[in-house]
Parts: C-alpha cells; structure tokens; sequence
C-alpha cells in the first residue's frame, strides 16, 4: 500500500452553481485532470492501477460528493451528484475501490459513534484506509440473509471465524466492512451486525477467485479466530440488517443504468464492421432492435434518475431497471459472439485491439444477471413487493 | 418545480376527466354492445367527448381548442385506451390539425366527423402517395382508412396538398371491412370526386397520430395486464392461487417491464414533440415509442390469455378484447418493423450514447 | 342427426401387407373417396360438414384402425395405423368427431361389460351414437382432479349435478363420457368415476362458447339432476382417473406434430410473397430459423413416433413434444401478424382467400398452449418426471 | 428389427469404451491440467485413442480402419464431448479420410498428428480458397487451425487438390493463439513450403467434421446441464432446495427441450450421411444440426452458469469450461448463422413439408 497524499477540502459550495456550469466546471477539470490510460478501462482496475485517480480527487476535496461538508465531503444535492457521476461516465472515468467513500463514510456519519467519525472518515478520504466488503457467503448468496460467518463477544473483543465470498478487490484493501452474526438464535435477519476490521489483523486469510474473464476482482476471504475490538461494532449490535439494507438503496439504479449496454453496442458496431456483417440487413435489423432496447432504457432510467434528484426514495419497482439492462446487455455481448466467427473463441482480443474482444466482453457480461441480487430475485422482488403477487 | 407540479396536477385532472367517458375499472359492456355495429361507435358520445374539447386539446384556443400539448393528449388517450373507448379521437384530431380554422367549428362540436384519408398501402407512411386533385376533383384510392363507417367527410391527402371530401359526393365510394376490435377500416376510390382544397402537409399531424395511438395501446395493455393480475391472484388451482407460482409470477414481471418501457418511451417521445422542432428527432421519438408500444402491446395482451387459461380463449373474457384491439393498433400508423427501419435511418448513432 | 349408413367390416387383414404397400393401398383410397370440398378445413369442422367423411370410413370398416378386429376394428399394428395417420395428414383429411372411435370404445374394450361393450361398440362405429368428453370444470382445468360434478347413487340411478367446460363439438353429440366424483370424502384423484349419458336426458342444457377466432367448437354443458342407470357406469366405480389418465397416453403426441406449424409456415411464405417481403433478408433470416424448428420437430417426433411404431409406452418427456410444437406454431403465426401489416387487423380474410388470414390463423393458435394440458403443467411433468427436480 | 438392436448394441459398446478416455462422471482435474498448455492436450492419450481404432472409425478395414459409419463415429464424438476431451480427434478423423493409404498407418498408429488447414477466411466453409500447389511448393495462408500446436504436418487444402506439408519445412510459419478452452487456433503461413500432392477434394470430410463437431457440443451441453441439475438438487437457499423453485424449473426444462432437440437432429443427420449421396442433402441435414447444436450448446452453457449463480462464475468450477468449449467449437466448421443461410440455399421448400 502506497502512502496517501494528504486529502483536502473543496472550499467552494457548488450547490450555489446553476447546472450547466457545474456541469462545465465538473467537464473541464476532468478532461485536464484525469490519467488518458486509464479511460474506458475493460476490466475493474487494481488499486495500484486506479489510486493516481483517487488521489487526484482526493487532493481537490472531490471524492466524496455525497458527504456533509463538516466531514470533509462536497455537500452536493442529488442532482449536482448526478451530474458529476454523468461527466465522470462521459469521460470513461475508472472506477476506483470506492467502497469506504460510498459504504463505510455514510454508515458512519449516519450510525458511527463521534470516535468512529474522526478516526475513520479522515482515514478514508486521504486513502490511507481502503475497503472492501464483507457481506456473501458460500451458502448466503442470493439469501443473503442466511449468513453464519459468527462473531462472538470475548471480553473486550469479538471473535470471528467464518468465511466470506466475492469480497471484492480484498487484495487491494486494508479494511473490510462485514457483517457478522452475534445472535445465532435470533430470526434469520436478526442477529446480524456491522464490524469493522483491519484485514492485517491475524487470522485472516485472502484467497483471489479467478474468474470466467481470467480476472481476479474477487476474493474468498476467511476468518480463523479473528479479534478485533468491540469498538469497531458500528451501530447497535444485532442490527446490522437494517443499515445494510439501506447503504444498498442505490445500487440498483447504478446497475440499471445504460452505460454498461451502450459501451457494449459500441463494441459490436466495430466488431460488426470488422467483420464485414454492417451493411447486412438481417444484421441491422437485430442492431436497431439492441438500439431501441438501449433506447428505451435510457428514458426509463431517466425516470429514476428524476426521482433521486427530487430526493425521494426508490420503491422496488427499480429492480426491474436491474433486471433489463443486464440482460439487454448480456444480448448485445451473444451477437457480438454470433457475428464474431471463429475469433469469439480466442482467449485474448483480437488482433491486439482489446475493443475487439467478443469473447471476453461475453464473459464479463455472464455475473451482471448474477451479481447486486441476482436476476431471479430481482423478479422475485417486482413479483411480490410492486404486483403484489401472493405468496399462496 | 412549481410549473413542473402544475403541469402535472393539470395531467391528473386530464385523466381524472376521462373517466366520465371510460370509467376505471367500468366495465365494458357498452364496448362490446358496439362491436360488430355500424359505424363502431356512438355518436352521442361522440358529442360528449367533444363537448369536453378532447379533438381541439392540441389546437390554440383562438380557434377553439385548448392549447395543451402532446403531453397532455396522450396522458388522456392512455386513459382512453385503458376504456378500449372506440370513438375515433385520434383521427378526429389529426384532421382538426389540418384543417383550416373556418372548417373546424363544425367538427369540435362533433356535428361533423372529418376522417383522414392518407394511406396508400400497407405498411407505409407515407401521407401523401399519387393521390391528385386537379380542378376540384380528386381521383385515387386510400386504404385502411380508420372507423370510416363513421366518417361525414374524409380529409383526402393528395400531391402537394389536402382535399376535403363529403362521403355522400358523386365519385366516392367507400367499401367497409371489419376489424377484430369490432370496427373497421374502409377503402376509399376517389373517381374525379368533387373536393375543397385545403392547404397542408400531414406529415406532422401523422407523427401525432403515430405517437397517440401508442398512449392508447399503453393505456390498453396496463388494463388488461392489471386485469390478468387480479385474476392471478384470485383463480385457484392445485389449491393455490395461481399468481403464486414462481414462473408466472416472473412472466409477469416481464411484461411489467415492457409496460413500464413503454411509458417511459411513450412519455419521453410527447415531451419531444412538445418542445423541439426538428424533424428528424421527432421522427425518432415517434418511431422509438410506436416500435415499442406495438410489439410491448402484442406481447402482453397475447400473454395475458395464456396466464387467464382456457377462460382466457373465450370471447366472452374481457382481455381478449384488449388483444384483439392490440392486433388492430399495432401496425396501424406503422409497424414496429416500420417504425425501427425508420428510426435506425433518422436517428444518429452518436444519439445512442 | 342424420341416419348413419350401415358400417361395414373390412375382410383383410393389412398387416399381412408391407408397409409401402398398404402406404400406396391407403393414399389411393384417400384420394378417390375423400370429399375434396373440405380439404384442409382452416377450423374444425361440425358434424353436417364431417360426416361424409366419417361415414365414407364407416362403409370402408376403416373407423377404427386400433380396434380389435373381433369388435369390428382393423386391428392394425402401431406402424400401420401410424401410416393411416400419415397418409390421412397429407392428404389433408379433417378430423371428424371422433372421441367415440378414439376414447369411448379403447375405454369400454378394456374396462366395458360384456352388456356395454354389444350396445355401444357397433354403434360408435355406425355413427348412430356420436360422444362429446366431459372432463374440465370452471374450476378444474389444469387441476383436473380438482372436478366437483358429482353422480349420486338413488336406487339404480346415478343422479348427476354440476358443470362441464370445453365439451368439445358437444352440440353435435348425443352421447356424453363424464369424468364425475362418485366419493366427496376420498382424497382427489381417488371417488372420481366415468359415466356414459345420452345428451338428450332431461336436465342437460347445452351452451356453446364463442371464441377468440369467433369459432364454436367449444361448449358448456350443464346437469340439473340428470338421471342415468347405474349401468352406464364404466369399469370399477371410483376408478375413473386412473382409465381417464391411460386414455391421454396418444394425445401428447398428436399435439406434437409438425402438421399444424408445417401448415402455418406454408400461409406465411404465401403472406410473405404477398406483402412483397419474401425476398428480404430479414425475413429469410427469421423464416429459415422456424423452418429449422420445425425440421428438427420433425425428427424429435420421429424419435417419439417410433417408440409407438416398437409397441412400447411414451414417457413423460413427451411433454417436451407438444410444449415445442405448440409454441414455434405461435410463433409462427406471430411472425405473419406482423409482417401483414395494418391487415392484421382485419375480422375476415385477406382478399376473401381463407388462405390468407393472419389474424385467423394467430388467434387459432392462441389455445395449443392451453388445452390438452396447459404448457405449464407440461413443464411441470417434464421438471418433475423427467429431471426430477424436487418439490422443495 | 435384429439389425436395428445389433446397431444399438455395438454403438452401446462404443459408447462404454469412450470412458476409457473420458470416464462417465469422472472429474475433469486431467482437462483443466492440460489448458493453456501446449499442445494442449495429452500424447499419450492420443496414442491410447489411437490404438481403440478411433481415428480411422470411418475408415475401410483394408487401409486399417473399423468401416463404421457416423452413427458410430457421432455417439463416440458425444461421449468424448461430454468429458471435454482435448485431444484432436475430429480434425485427424477427418485428414484421415483424406490420405492415402500408404499414408494411413502412421496417422492411425498416433505417431504422426496430421491436421487439416482448408479455412482461409473467417465464416468461410469454403473448402479451397486461394492456396496454389505448384511444383511441389504451395503457397498460401490458412486460418483457425484447431489444436494445430500439436501437429507434426498439415494437410493443406490447395486449389486442385491437397498438399501434405509437414510443420518443420522451410516456409513454414505456424503463429498460434490461445482459445477459451485452453487449446489453441494456428495461423499457417505458407511461402513456397515443399509439399507433397495428395488427390482429393475435402469438401465431404468436412461435412463429417462439421457434425461430429456438433455431436461434440451435444454431449458437453448434456454433460454441463446433468452437473447443472445435480447443483439444482442439492444447493439450498431461503430453507428450499433452489431446484424447487419452478422459474428456474421451467427454464430447465426449455433447456431440456433444445438438448432433446439437438439430439434429434444430430442423430437424423447422421443417419443421411450414412445412407444418402446426393451432396444437398448431405449438407441440408449437416447444416441443420450444426446449426441446433451451436445455439443450443450457447444457450444451455450459459444458461448453467446463471443457474449456478456467483460460484457459475468461477474459473474453478467445472460447468465453465463448457461454457468455454461451446465458445470455441460453435462457430468452429461454420456458425449457426453460416448454417442456417447454406440449409436454406440447398433444401428445397416442399422437403420441410
């Protein structure tokens, strides 16, 4: 782990810009600020790939849009934060391992004791710590609620052992943020806290997960009689649940939105060309459809978008936004494969042009439908909370 | 934020009215009392809707209309199609763009119902075709011509203009097929067939018509889709209530999906139209929501009956109304297949992103 | 009802024949003897329209192909009476109303009196008794055994009360076979029985039911304290769903050839060329991927056909058979609907030519997914009898 | 009906002895051990297939092979497919139908791997193409030559004919690329390469490597759904068994249905190369199961990633390597799109009737 560089604080309020020049402004430091070979990345960077960047906004007091200005965040309204994410998204900005500026800040300014707030906000803001994310496991995927990683109050400590899953870029961190089960006699949501905890504490183990893209993102991480202090409970103990659930409000919508499927269609017009297929009709047929499909998402995503920005909450009819994109995605990567002939078999892009790589472009599409709640709770989800389908 | 409330409280008490015409959740007696009946629709009621100003919503008020936009007539025929009402707004008001403000007295007050006449053949938009009026005769031949059982006078596009003609003129004559809805489309042979010239262009007006007739299929599948999920969760078998089973349950969720795109798509494509002049992107907003809203409404109502069952075949069950209905709007005013050609060729692809 | 001819009994035994002879023997008789105004009838043909047919196999001895010969059958072997079927579809033959030729007399040669089976037998196959099927309820479709008319024992009379739906061509029939429960109190499947009722006792009320493509094939069939000696009984009394379940072993099969979807490709490539699309190559693209469906239709049936023709019983993949071949039907009756363009729309068909009407053909097709058990419990059958999938 | 069980009882037998290779439910350590390793695949193994007589199935027995036909040769492939076995079979059975027999001992005994290199551009079943064999010198450039890091000498499809060029000649250049399935695709460069003519056409053996390919990917896309089912059975979320829960039954069973599909038809079309000639029907009943079993294979492998969830995407976990298999071998020996374009240029309409 590197050293940081010392965060700072924006000193300006841009809630009192109009739109279009906080868009400009956002625009302009970005295009002067942001590393070129770091745009458009086709995987999910390493900390060592992507921290020049976090640093970058760590320095102008930009990592943390969402935050109160008290703790070293921009204070920005919803819809000056969309803009800035939409400006970021335009320039093909990298994500970076954002999850104690996301996750851990808000939890903390939210549930976190005022000891809690000024040892680790700072912390989080200059990148001295980084995080990852302690949440599935082997047997707790798609029932998340079913996990039994334990963690038992020995004194002043608690010890945990247990093992969790996909915790992604766990390599990368020096922290991770999980969620543990004190009570084992409580219903299945209860029973469940927050714990914060160095990963270089002993008794840790890190394992990457090499993935169907031959991409190590995600990690199995264990957990072997691991003691942490009873201060790095946050929030009340046994209810972890509640606040887990809250911090993933906007997930969804960030996995609805339309990036991922236009970055993709973009992918199959050149692999199209490449080929010889453009011109075809039978081939512009199915294109146009993608087209619309991307279209039609984009405008129902903006009806999302629209709601955040008043700052009311998203219903659960947002998994449906979920539920579309992924796979109008997933679609997009199967004709590029269709078209690609025998290079959809190759291992590496073709022709050493990594925006010609069908065959792992369809890969890293597959865990989409998977991942944030799989697709089938996600139906599950609409089915039950917006139809109101019976259970009986 | 205060115009964009009043904007949409005055949405709300658009749709709240048209409940006098089609009541929510009313059933569909009348409906179906008019299938199958000669012209396909009241004419009292015809009266009513127009004594409350629906063919005059988008027409400034100097000329008697309201002076709303495609925001609002489509908020209201999404309530109509919801009603499955038959009455032929959405050609009345394409005809009430067109024509010139002494002629439209007479059709706002429902005395006198002025149908287009645009089409040549099928699967076309094109609104003008070889139609000629030449020394107040026009001679051609226009097809599918909606609920023209109805019509008093037909607005006749022709090359280079629009001719308006009575249907009881010498040289009209006017053949009637039926439509799975219960009403029908006619065929219209103009033979030197005495006509008004009136000065315009239709495109535009169709691009109206285009995107109305998607609201209505709108408001058509949400009912019969709302329709299906009482019954899901009321019809038991197996001892269950069949609307909880898994994989009905997840087809439903799938159709939701393409309602709620539907709408999306249909809403965005109104605000299009009510704020930008361009015509290339108004083209790609009505062809992106017609593409949409026909093959969504088709996918919907089809999956509705199978989800009803055996009940669902019947043409006594009412969802086979709104399939049936679906079947004549979809291709009407433009495929899907149309719709996506011409969005693929008026829309730039950098649009996309 | 008209009078039948006297049916006749056939002297030679074709199975003494190789199969292209008794092909050629078949497809020549067809060809002199069958009415060519009702070719390839586009709906199922009444009575008054059928019965010349029906009455053209009765004076051959032909009616009943699977019959023993001693009860006035053709006692044929599976692959014989499948060449009958073949030769019958390819000559496009109508089906006429034969539930008592396929159900009744297979169900009274195996379960009937000797009493019943001398009453009933000559007289299905003169045509003098002509059956309907009383098997669904309002409230026992898919869930048949869920059915609540119910027969009750007085004296030497059953006395019936309830409601069938979908009695198929019931108001052509004179003779109703009734699935009714004969014991409230035993669990489903079990107190069901099969009664024979002639259509014109007092308290039966007949209603046919319009449907979607405006057809009235269908009826509701209603009994208001019908009364039927208890000799009309078949088989063991309670028993009636296990003879009612053997006597559904063909029709999955039936459901699951090719003919109807072949059928629907042959009115949409005439749809095509008359819309000017065939030449298109988005068109070609989709119409040659339903070709293939129905190609490899084609030889999964084929597999399925010849188990029949080797003797042996279908399994429950089968299901797998009539779940394909009714959904690529659909399909392509959807493909026609919407390349007709805005004569989708139209009640009656193009040009007055039966031939070319989409919106028919779509809305004949609607039930195939629906009747002779819906494709939901088909996948049911498949998910649980054939890949064991479990219950919880 | 003697013959037919005859048939069934050998190609049971045939069957058995594939596990010798690629045991039935055995665990797949020897297959992922081997990927991204060059060759890519086991010699000595090679040398085992060999001497079970399987290069030279379809061979008669007077130039050493078993003179059996594609019904054996496909249920072999199946079995083979369904534990992912890497070595080159269908590409050397397929050179093998095309030497001589003065060729034929060194190639069956497994001594000399011989591949065919015919492609010359991608989605291309054009057997020829451009390379020339002139005084014993050919000159050209092949493509996507499977598993080609194993082989000792390339059987090079030139205009006219064939030649025999071994890897190790001057002008040969061999430029390999790792495949999804840890094989590898050769690009051969060939400038004036000393090369030995062989008569023939390979347009036939192509035909036959086409659909023992699609054998292949039936018996991987059976094998990754039977493994796929087992998970089903055994994985519990939310207190159930996730096999219980009837979205994912019902999804299964579609899957079942493709496979039931492919089957068939491979099956079928076998059974024609095994008993018709004429050259149209060859490639109509090639082409169609080619065709199924490439969007099958897709769609079923896929499909069991989602239906494993998150350990699906894995690299550990076995279902993904057919996933990748049916990566490289769909679109390998011509993609379902190239298939379905070439049935519908050579059935004539009234055989799909």
């Amino acid at each position: 782990m590197n050293s940081p560089a010392a965060s700072a604080r924006d000193p300006q309020d841009y809630n009192t810009l109009d739109d279009d020049t906080f868009r400009i402004t956002v625009r302009r430091w970005v295009e002067a600020n942001y590393p070129p070979e770091i745009r458009n990345p086709p995987k999910r960077l390493h900390w060592h790939e992507n921290k020049v960047w976090f640093f970058k906004l760590s320095e102008k007091g930009w990592l943390a849009p969402s935050w109160p200005r008290e703790f070293g965040g921009m204070g920005l309204s919803s819809s000056k934060q969309l803009i800035m994410i939409e400006e970021f998204e335009r320039h093909g900005c990298c994500r970076f391992n954002d999850h104690g500026v996301i996750m851990v800040g808000p939890l903390l300014i939210q549930h976190g004791t005022e000891a809690q707030k000024q040892h680790f906000l700072p912390k989080i803001l200059s990148g001295e710590y980084i995080w990852c994310q302690g949440y599935s496991e082997p047997n707790a995927g798609s029932d998340l609620a079913a996990l039994r990683t334990e963690a038992v109050l020995d004194g002043d400590h608690y010890v945990i052992n247990g093992q969790k899953i996909w915790t992604t870029l766990a390599m990368d961190a020096n922290w991770i943020f999980c969620l543990v089960r004190t009570d084992k006699n409580a219903k299945k949501q209860e029973g469940i806290s927050f714990l914060l905890i160095p990963m270089d504490t002993p008794g840790i183990t890190v394992r990457p997960i090499i993935t169907l893209d031959m991409h190590d993102e995600f990690c199995e991480t264990f957990f072997d009689n691991v003691r942490v202090p009873r201060e790095n409970l946050v929030g009340q103990v046994n209810k972890g649940w509640t606040m887990a659930k809250a911090l993933l409000g906007f997930e969804r919508i960030f996995l609805g939105a339309p990036k991922q499927s236009q970055y993709a269609l973009a992918r199959l017009k050149q692999l199209a060309e490449r080929m010889g297929v453009w011109e075809d009709e039978s081939f512009q047929d199915r294109y146009v459809r993608l087209r619309l499909d991307i279209a039609d998402l984009r405008e129902l995503h903006a009806t999302y978008v629209e709601i955040v920005r008043r700052g009311e909450t998203l219903g659960p009819d947002v998994s449906q936004l979920k539920t579309w994109q992924t796979e109008l995605f997933q679609r997009i990567t199967e004709l590029s494969l269709e078209i690609a002939g025998e290079n959809a078999a190759l291992l590496d892009p073709m022709e050493g042009n990594r925006e010609l790589h069908p065959s792992g472009l369809y890969l890293q599409a597959r865990p989409a439908t998977i991942y944030g709640g799989s697709n089938e709770i996600q139906r599950n989800i609409v089915a039950k909370n917006v139809l109101e389908l019976p259970d009986r | 934020m205060d115009a964009a409330e009043d904007r949409n409280e005055s949405l709300r008490m658009l749709r709240d009215s048209a409940a006098a015409i089609a009541p929510r959740g009313g059933d569909l007696k009348r409906i179906r009392d008019l299938r199958f009946s000669e012209p396909g629709f009241d004419r009292a009621v015809w009266r009513e809707i127009c004594a409350m100003g629906w063919p005059g919503l988008r027409l400034a008020e100097d000329v008697g209309g309201s002076g709303l936009g495609m925001r609002e007539f489509v908020a209201l025929v999404e309530e109509l199609g919801a009603g499955l009402v038959p009455e032929p707004l959405i050609p009345v008001a394409m005809a009430a763009r067109l024509l010139p403000a002494d002629h439209l007295a007479s059709v706002l007050s429902g005395e006198r119902i002025v149908i287009p006449a645009w089409q040549e053949r099928p699967n076309s938009l094109d609104a003008v075709g070889g139609t000629t009026l030449s020394g107040g005769k026009v001679t051609g031949k226009k097809m599918f011509v909606p609920q023209a059982a109805g019509a008093d006078a037909f607005l006749v596009t022709v090359q280079g203009g629009l001719a308006l003609v009575q249907r009881d003129a010498p040289g009209v004559s006017l053949v009637l097929e039926q439509t799975q809805d219960g009403g029908n489309f006619g065929t219209l042979s103009l033979d030197g067939a005495p006509a008004e010239a009136i000065a315009g262009d239709a495109s535009d007006a169709l691009e109206e018509a285009a995107l109305a007739t998607s609201a209505y299929l709108l408001g058509a599948m949400d009912r019969a889709f709302a329709m299906t999920l009482d019954y899901m969760k009321t019809r038991q078998q197996f001892g269950r209530t069949i609307g909880s089973f898994q994989a009905l349950q997840h087809r439903a969720v799938d159709l939701k999906i393409q309602i709620s795109l539907t709408r999306a798509s249909v809403e965005a494509a109104a605000a299009t139209l009510d704020s930008v002049t361009v015509p290339a992107l108004r083209q790609s907003a009505v062809s992106r929501a017609k593409a949409r809203a026909a093959e969504a409404s088709m996918l919907v109502t089809k999956q509705c009956i199978q989800l009803s069952g055996g009940i669902g075949y019947t043409d006594a069950y009412d969802v086979g109304l709104f399939l049936r209905k679906a079947m004549v709007l979809s291709n009407l005013y433009g495929s899907a297949a149309l719709h996506r050609a011409r969005y693929a060729a008026v829309t730039p692809e950098q649009d996309d992103e």
